[in-house]
């Protein structure tokens, strides 16, 4: 597998760099290098936040936004909306997305694999906030297959402990377990 | 018949040393600041580190190239960082386990102006330090301009007397008041006529510096800036007690106590008329003066009542 | 400035400005400011010893018989004349010595 | 590639692995004020001496400029001190800055770039530490999370050394390496504790210990001022081959070495060079790979040592290319260029000869130097070393 470039689109609060971070970890768990930064100024809760996730087999040197990703995270559906979501992606391109549902059209030519979760949902009930992070990565590791789950798992402990990390080790099985793909034919 | 020395006065039971400075220092002659250093040196004890900055007492208290003018440890700092530098200091001596006092040697420009936010911040912190200001009542080193210290209607270069305004048109900032509700283990005002008083505390704060912060405001005339007579700086301070515009106050670990009751305070006019600098002060201004003077020894009155 | 070139002996032994006062303690020769002295009348001083407190430059000096102003640093301010509660200091001007070999 | 496999290997922020670099070291006293995009450093350690993990004398003070002041007060009674902070942080210390500088005060001090005041951009760029450039600091440049962390060891051995005594600032670029999580190598206490260790064979400098009557910021009377400013200036002159041993000294004890004062990136048989610094190294070293691929001898040299600017290792490099361009994230005002242009002008009488060279001015207020726009810049340094005429400073984007 060569290198792979994501971009997470989440709300301030909702945990959209630490879930750049952890999935960091499971990939260099996995041997992959990588490397992953937000981009915002204020730390301001609810304001839109994007984070990068690149992972490779090889050294990670250029450090530049991501702008032509191959994986798209939505954190908070009402972001599914944002005119600039799709921009770039690659062809084949693949979206983790935080929904009560399955999409009803195909909002880009590119799309190629869509991974839907009721995350906040599953977060309210697992964690007792909307906190659905972690239960989106899950989805990520059921949509592509990049990486196992119980790497994932370990991950999790890198940042968590005690009973938020059981918590999330549940969030995020299940967002393995329930996630919905679908595919179109590009 | 001629007297012999039967005993000193009661003052010398409080020193812990000798004397510390070069016999002869850059202070001007008759100035309150050189025998306020002195004493300072003769009560802090051995194991001293003054910290001081660019002022009056700069030439004396830094060294000149390899060449020093005291035996003290010393530190130079800027005007902005005394307390914080002292911070550095005292935290470095406490990390390697290393006896000291540090002391803050300041004047009123850096304590209350420009190192006011270094100063507040040490004191919030409750850093291990004496800090002692000697307040002469504006920038006296660098030519005689108001600080937040300069009392209301004062003449400096700053504040000048003209056709249209007559000096310091506010009053100044009550710094002691203003650090002892930093709720600090000390606070006291003291000054130079009344010397048991102020050795008193000197030795109370440094004690009180092992457990945290003491601040001690020492009142300093300045002969040049404030126009008096060579021979004539400690009347201004005994004047500046009695009249209670610098009243003699101290708080111990929240509790306030006049140190010095002044049983019948004597009109503010006794301690302007000593001075040049309120030649130009005319009833009214007298009148505004006596007012504040006597709604700031009001307010410690309440503070000591409680 | 000779100092400047490599292994010359320099002012400071170290990298910075520090000041060492058992090495070398300066001095004012501040008797040079006077322009009056004070003179004791041993005959009216009770020995209270006020003037050896409040001396600015702290100059008076005591042998457990009287107070002696030290005159090669008294630079003649003239306070201890001032809260001498006998008056028994007078400031005499220094021309009146003029004539005298200096002090020191 | 290093994986978690390793336990020493963890994935951390730039600023994580400031803070890992400052606790490895074992500072005594750390002073600092929180900053975006420097907060997680002050954050970190406080953590950590919360938890009673660090052993220092931990002082939240209540502005930079006591920062500043605190770890050079510390430092002169003899304390290993340290402080991070950024852009307007770093400015407003810049009074005391000269202080520790003149005091000659081995302080370490991590500086996240962001823009400085004037045009308000809570962002990246490295205007801030143009801003004292001439403070009589050293100051170091970081690529990536992992030369964070060995720049911050590589610090003290530097600030502290006998024949320095000059404190030293780190700098890296906010956000694009703050934030940057990566895997990163985290040396034991023990391992670093044996790489310092050489400081202590050294001869001890002077300390303020009180009761020895030694005072500390003497007034510099005369010569005095002179010597002990010629005396600092000679230190810097020390710098350079201090940096390259002790670069070479890290590299035998921890397989890292990073070139020194510059790294000079498939230099040799080059034509062209690219000189830059920090985050937008790694971004060029991409760009370098493909554009050779493609048959372009285009080389890159990353600036490491900023202050003092490495004037003679830079010209050797230089030295017969036919094109140079130099990327700047910040401005020089007063010379129409960025700062390290300027600079790499002023060493055109020690490279001997003329070289055309190429000013590009991007990444300002984190606007993203991208590879395209590297490539353009690799054009045009091409376009200049075959004779064409060519603008001097470029803005990009």
């Amino acid at each position: 597998m060569s290198a792979k470039e994501i971009r997470l689109h989440g709300r301030g609060g909702q945990g959209a760099v630490m879930a750049a971070k952890m999935l960091a970890s499971a990939f260099a768990i996995e041997g992959k290098a990588v490397a992953t930064f937000p981009m915002y100024g204020f730390e301001r809760r609810g304001m839109p936040v994007i984070a990068f996730t690149r992972f490779d087999t090889e050294q990670i040197l250029e450090k530049t936004q991501i702008y032509t990703p191959d994986l798209l995270m939505v954190i908070d559906p009402t972001l599914l909306s944002l005119p600039t979501l799709f921009d770039g992606l690659k062809p084949g391109g693949v979206l983790i997305l935080n929904r009560d549902k399955p999409l009803a059209d195909h909002p880009s030519e590119n799309l190629e694999k869509v991974g839907v979760v009721n995350a906040t949902h599953i977060a309210l009930c697992e964690i007792g906030r909307d906190i659905p992070n972690t239960c989106l990565l899950g989805a990520l590791v059921k949509t592509t297959g990049w990486l196992n789950l119980t790497s994932l798992l370990t991950a999790l402990g890198e940042y968590l402990d005690g009973s938020m990390l059981e918590k999330n080790i549940r969030n995020a099985t299940r967002g393995y377990n329930e996630t919905e793909v679908q595919t179109w034919d590009l | 018949m001629a007297a012999k020395i039967k005993k000193l006065p009661k003052v010398c039971d409080y020193f812990q040393n000798e004397d510390q400075f070069s016999s002869g220092v850059a202070y001007c002659a008759g100035c309150t600041l050189e025998l306020h250093a002195r004493m300072v040196s003769k009560i802090m004890g051995k194991e001293t580190v003054i910290v001081g900055t660019p002022s009056c007492s700069a030439p004396v208290l830094n060294g000149q190239n390899a060449a020093a003018w005291h035996k003290m440890g010393h530190y130079a700092c800027t005007m902005t960082g005394v307390a914080s530098s002292a911070t550095g200091l005292t935290r470095a001596y406490q990390k390697a386990g290393t006896d000291a006092t540090v002391v803050c040697f300041t004047g009123d420009g850096c304590a209350q102006d420009i190192g006011f936010q270094t100063l507040s911040g040490a004191a919030e912190r409750n850093e291990k330090m004496v800090y002692i200001c000697y307040d002469n009542e504006g920038y006296m080193n660098t030519g005689i301009q108001r600080s937040s210290a300069t009392p209301y209607s004062v003449a400096t270069s700053t504040t000048p007397v003209g056709k249209a305004r007559k000096g310091k048109e506010t009053g100044s900032k009550n710094l002691p008041l203003i650090m002892s509700l930093h709720d600090i283990p000390y606070v006291a005002t003291a000054t130079l006529s009344h010397l048991e008083d102020y050795a008193k505390k000197l030795t109370k704060a440094k004690e009180k510096s092992k457990e945290g912060f003491a601040y001690v405001h020492v009142f300093c005339p300045c002969l040049v800036g404030w126009k008096i007579p060579m021979d004539s700086s400690i009347q201004v301070c005994r004047a500046a007690v009695r009249t209670n515009f610098f009243p003699l106050w101290e708080c111990e670990d929240g509790k306030y106590k006049i140190t010095k009751e002044i049983n019948k305070p004597k009109p503010i006019a006794d301690l302007t008329q000593l001075m040049g600098k309120y030649n130009h002060m005319d009833e009214q201004m007298l009148a505004n003066f006596q007012q504040i003077v006597d709604r700031r020894f009001n307010v410690l009155q309440t503070l000591c009542s409680i | 400035m000779g100092f400047i070139k490599e292994n010359e002996k320099c002012l400071c032994e170290t990298e910075a400005c520090w000041s060492y006062s058992d090495k070398l303690l300066l001095c004012l020769d501040t008797s040079s400011w006077r322009t009056q002295r004070p003179v004791v009348d041993y005959e009216t001083c009770n020995c209270c010893g006020l003037c050896f407190v409040f001396c600015p430059p702290q100059c008076i000096t005591e042998d457990g018989e009287k107070f002696t102003p030290n005159l090669d640093f008294c630079k003649g301010c003239g306070v201890c004349a001032k809260e001498c509660p006998k008056g028994a200091i007078k400031m005499i001007s220094e021309g009146e010595y003029a004539d005298e070999c200096p002090s020191r | 590639m290093n994986a978690l496999a390793d336990k020493h290997v963890k994935v951390i922020t730039g600023n994580a692995a400031a803070a890992h670099g400052a606790r490895l070291c074992r500072p005594d006293v750390v002073a600092a004020y929180p900053i975006t995009p420097q907060s997680e450093v002050v954050e970190q350690l406080a953590k950590w001496h919360a938890d009673g993990s660090i052993d220092c004398e931990y002082v939240t003070v209540e502005g930079e400029n006591s920062a500043q002041n605190v770890v050079c007060g510390a430092s002169m009674a003899g304390s290993r001190a340290y402080t991070a902070t950024s852009s307007y942080g770093l400015v407003y210390m810049y009074d005391a800055m000269l202080n520790t500088a003149g005091y000659r005060a081995p302080v370490v001090m991590v500086n996240v770039n962001r823009e400085p005041p004037g045009i308000h951009a809570v962002c990246s760029g490295q205007q801030d530490m143009i801003c004292v450039r001439d403070s009589g600091w050293v100051q170091l440049i970081a690529e990536n999370c992992q030369e964070i962390l060995d720049l911050s060891i590589q610090a003290f051995r530097l600030a502290e050394d006998h024949g320095i005594q000059l404190p030293v600032i780190l700098n890296y670029d906010g956000y694009y390496l703050s934030y940057l999580a990566e895997a990163v190598n985290i040396p034991s206490v023990a391992e670093v504790d044996d790489y310092l260790s050489i400081l202590k064979t050294q001869p001890k400098r002077p300390t303020l210990i009180p009761g020895q009557g030694i005072g500390c910021g003497s007034h510099g009377i005369g010569p005095g001022f002179v010597e002990a400013r010629k005396k600092h200036m000679d230190a810097l002159d020390r710098v350079y081959q201090m940096v390259d041993d002790i670069d070479a000294e890290f590299d035998q004890a921890f397989g890292r070495g990073y070139g020194g004062q510059l790294e000079a990136y498939r230099c040799e048989d080059a034509d062209i060079i690219l000189v830059t610094s920090g985050s937008a190294v790694g971004t060029a070293r991409t760009v370098v790979n493909a554009r050779r691929e493609a048959g372009i001898k285009v080389g890159l040299v990353k600036i490491r040592l900023f202050r003092p600017w490495p004037i003679q290792r830079l010209a050797r490099v230089l030295k017969g290319k036919k094109a140079i361009g130099i990327l700047d994230r910040s401005l020089c005002f007063g010379w129409g260029c960025g700062p390290l242009h300027m600079e790499t002008k002023a060493i055109i009488p020690t490279i001997g000869e003329f070289i055309p060279m190429l000013g590009f001015i991007d990444g300002l207020a984190n606007m993203d130097i991208t590879k395209e726009h590297i490539d353009k810049m690799i054009d045009d340094i091409y376009s200049a070393s075959k004779g064409n005429s060519y603008q001097e400073v470029t803005w990009l984007p």
